[in-house]
């Protein structure tokens, strides 16, 4: 799948986008967070908010006990700051 | 009822007598427009906001907030023009307008719109002062505000 | 500041730029505008409204209900124009513009005006149908609008 | 004192506005509808609605119960329908 990432969740990861497969077992939006967390330092450093970062699949929003199996493209990012 | 996402600025008045003119069925117009300030909330001097937005995303949770709106109120009509890129301090960012038969539903429908922007819209301002750049975080009177409208 | 009792229309494009040009101060401006309806509250055609106001009293009026909503909200500007005459279906009636730092006040003064305006404001509708002309009668809706900014 | 009218308590009365005294003892707004209410048919008839009937003495709301000593101008109307 894709996974976006917006604002500071972007510039913490170091970059706007990526493919990636999630192992067996991650299976929610939270699971997804908690098995980034363990790929380096800026996915840490991006992820350690932890219920701040707000996730979207398939551009609606999403929960963090969202079910992720089919989803094609997952975002991260900061609560919205529009208006 | 329309939504637009767009860099450039709007017209509030030409907007308005897209909306209203030829038509005599609607008693009451209300229009919000969100201004750059040229202050942060800290009281720094900000010479400009930028706004990230999630393309694609963004257009489909304006129409769902629209619609939302409509299915609440009877509006004869309402438009949502949202900005992105860099916005100069004293420029506009938002334009809500709702259009209604009396001034109860204009109101309402217009203060939910901009609770919904403000909380659900996928859009992040990054604020450019003498000392650099920085996101502006999310306030917890935006989401008590949103939170009003749960039924 | 400025309260406008007028018979010709008013353009609210036009008054929302001289109330904002060239200031950066503000975050939020919230404009109400009432618009002459073409049917009556029991559906017959409208042709159009005629507004009698008791001359005097009604500019005191507005300028007690505009210092008001300035002593409650922190309002950075404020406009109020009411017509009164013969007001054609389609053509405006009454415009409330405020301007604050944030959406909150605005919204809330724009409201507390309006609600003021509706029932404290000596204005009189008198109704022109096919009929003849009626007087328009006051709506208890209004009343309660009002009350709930009652301390 | 001047009397004025507005809306249909003017069209009622006939006259927009007039000079009147009121006798001693009637010191209230209320009581000087009651006073009016007695002066012919026409007065009978716009002041029928009773607490209906909103009142300005010198040019600022005025309830009911108000004192009416030393008013230049006390205004009668029906309830606004402005805005």
């Amino acid at each position: 799948m894709k996974l976006l990432y917006f604002a500071w969740v972007r510039e913490r990861v170091g970059r706007a986008e990526e493919e990636a497969e999630a192992p067996a077992g991650v299976s929610t939006v939270a699971e997804l967070i908690e098995w980034l967390r363990g790929r380096g330092p800026e996915y840490e450093h991006a992820f350690e908010a932890g219920p701040a970062i707000r996730a979207a699949i398939d551009k609606r929003h999403a929960r963090a006990d969202a079910p992720i199996a089919g989803a094609r493209e997952i975002a991260f990012f900061p609560p919205m700051t529009g208006g | 009822m329309t939504v637009r996402l767009q860099t450039e600025p709007f017209d509030l008045g030409a907007e308005v007598a897209r909306l209203t003119d030829g038509r005599s069925d609607v008693g009451a117009v209300v229009t919000f427009m969100g201004v750059c300030r040229d202050r942060t909330d800290s009281g720094a001097e900000l010479v400009a906001l930028t706004l990230e937005h999630y393309p694609g995303m963004v257009e489909d949770e304006l129409s769902r907030i629209e619609a939302e709106a409509r299915a609440r109120w009877s509006l004869a009509d309402a438009l949502v023009i949202h900005r992105h890129g860099r916005i100069l301090a004293g420029e506009p960012i938002v334009l809500v307008v709702t259009l209604a038969p009396h001034r109860a539903a204009a109101f309402e429908a217009a203060e939910f719109l901009m609770d919904y922007l403000k909380t659900s819209a996928p859009f992040w301002k990054q604020e450019e002062t003498a000392d650099g750049r920085s996101w502006v975080a999310a306030k917890a009177t935006d989401d008590a505000a949103a939170d009003r409208w749960k039924k």
